[in-house]
């Protein structure tokens, strides 16, 4: 098993960002990321994309989570079209985009059921095993 | 978000406890502006933001403390974030505001 | 938005059960179910299913989790077509299904891809408005 | 789990912390071995479970109370479980054994 998949459902309040990162950290912990600083990236990603479509996507959210071997992508789609668009940042925001870009590998938009999803390939995660197959089937 | 407030002459600091996000925004920046408008005199005025109690801050975090800096500018207060480590100074370097944010 | 699902892959090892009941009740926080002594009976229902996976099923695990307005079923897939069955208890276990019967409302076997799924009703959560759409889309 | 052992005579307690599950079983029930075959002389021999750091335990956290009572059994040795609250003693309600671990 060397693709694995998590999905959830995200209602839209301002706890959504805490709630979904929190998931996502326990998730990957289970899938074998276990290297703190990097869960801790992950974290801030999250609760950047679900802060966005919280505040600026409209609809329903939804999150998945993905691992292929060593590569983690997180991506959240929200009920909205508009493409996210990095903005000069100011003292009421616009650096969520930044803060995704500094700690990830890169991110990309999707059409997604009318809306749209936004992808974010995580850096590699420290301390796994090439063959992550086996590092993720170890254990705790 | 727990924020405990601690009083000297002519300063105010608040050491900010738990996860700075969307969800403990708007009270985080109501203890702050709260502080902006209580400072006790008795020296020139200081905000200090004692953040080493955060265990996460994302850019609805860092908004929280800009807004602070600024507020405090337009009072003529003097503004510090100290304790920052872990993800928290992480976020602020990322976003390329940690010195900024961390020398008066 | 009554509905609300979430789906995860659980790689067999013996961290999967503390895994899984992590991330359940993140994402049981986050759609507003908030009762703690309701949280830890879901904790200990994902637990047993996954333990039970792991010791006794097979293949690759699939645990879900929905809400449908304040009633919440979690369930477990595995790749063993071996429906589970209460045992005498003894001193090495046999209390796994007995634990559930005690704190779930009830529980049912189904066919899944080759495998079976385990699916558990959990109790009402205590707390919750009748229309639980508003109580969960509210303020953390 | 962490696991803190006092000994006094003729008696040893075993305080665990942590969650008590697949994870941890093994790595318990063997530091409840070793405390039945090392327990201090000076009375009657005595192991004492203390769970009131357990944040959780389901069957298979049972199952090594259980164990640990039968090994107990076996040796002579008396066996007590002390502490449990929350979903630890509920768990242990729920199948049937909680006066049977509880009492002495
Ligand atoms: N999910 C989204 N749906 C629509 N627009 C978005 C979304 N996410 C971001 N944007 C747009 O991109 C801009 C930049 O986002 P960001 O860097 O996170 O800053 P901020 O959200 O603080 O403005 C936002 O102001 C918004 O216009
Ligand atoms: N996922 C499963 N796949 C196949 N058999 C199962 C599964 N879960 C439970 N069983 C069977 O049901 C029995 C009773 O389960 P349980 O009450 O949890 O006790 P225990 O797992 O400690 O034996 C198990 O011994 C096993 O034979």
């Amino acid at each position: 098993m060397s693709a694995l998949t998590a999905h959830l459902d995200v209602p839209l309040h301002h706890g959504a960002p805490g709630a979904a990162r929190r998931a996502v950290v326990a998730v990957l912990g289970g899938w074998g990321f276990r290297d703190p600083d990097w869960l801790d990236a992950a974290a801030v990603v999250v609760s950047e994309l679900v802060t966005n479509a919280v505040r600026h996507g409209g609809g329903c959210i939804a999150l998945q989570v993905e691992a292929h071997d060593r590569r983690v992508v997180v991506s959240v789609a929200d009920g909205s079209s508009v493409v996210p668009r990095r903005r000069d940042p100011d003292d009421v925001g616009g650096r969520g985009i930044a803060l995704i870009e500094a700690l990830a590998e890169n991110w990309t938009v999707h059409n997604h059921e009318g809306g749209k999803q936004v992808r974010v390939m995580l850096l590699p995660c420290p301390g796994l095993e090439e063959s992550s197959g086996s590092a993720r089937g170890g254990a705790a | 978000m727990r924020v405990v407030r601690s009083d000297g002459p002519g300063m105010v600091r608040l050491a900010l406890h738990g996860e700075l996000d969307l969800a403990t925004a708007d009270l985080a920046g109501r203890h702050i502006a709260v502080a902006l408008d209580t400072i006790p005199a008795g020296g020139p005025p200081l905000l200090v933001l004692d953040v080493a109690g955060l265990t996460f801050c994302d850019s609805a975090g860092i908004d929280v403390l800009l807004g602070g800096r600024a507020g405090a500018q337009a009072r003529e207060v003097d503004f510090r974030v100290v304790g920052a480590r872990g993800i928290v100074r992480r976020s602020m370097a990322a976003t390329g505001v940690l010195t900024l944010l961390t020398t008066a």
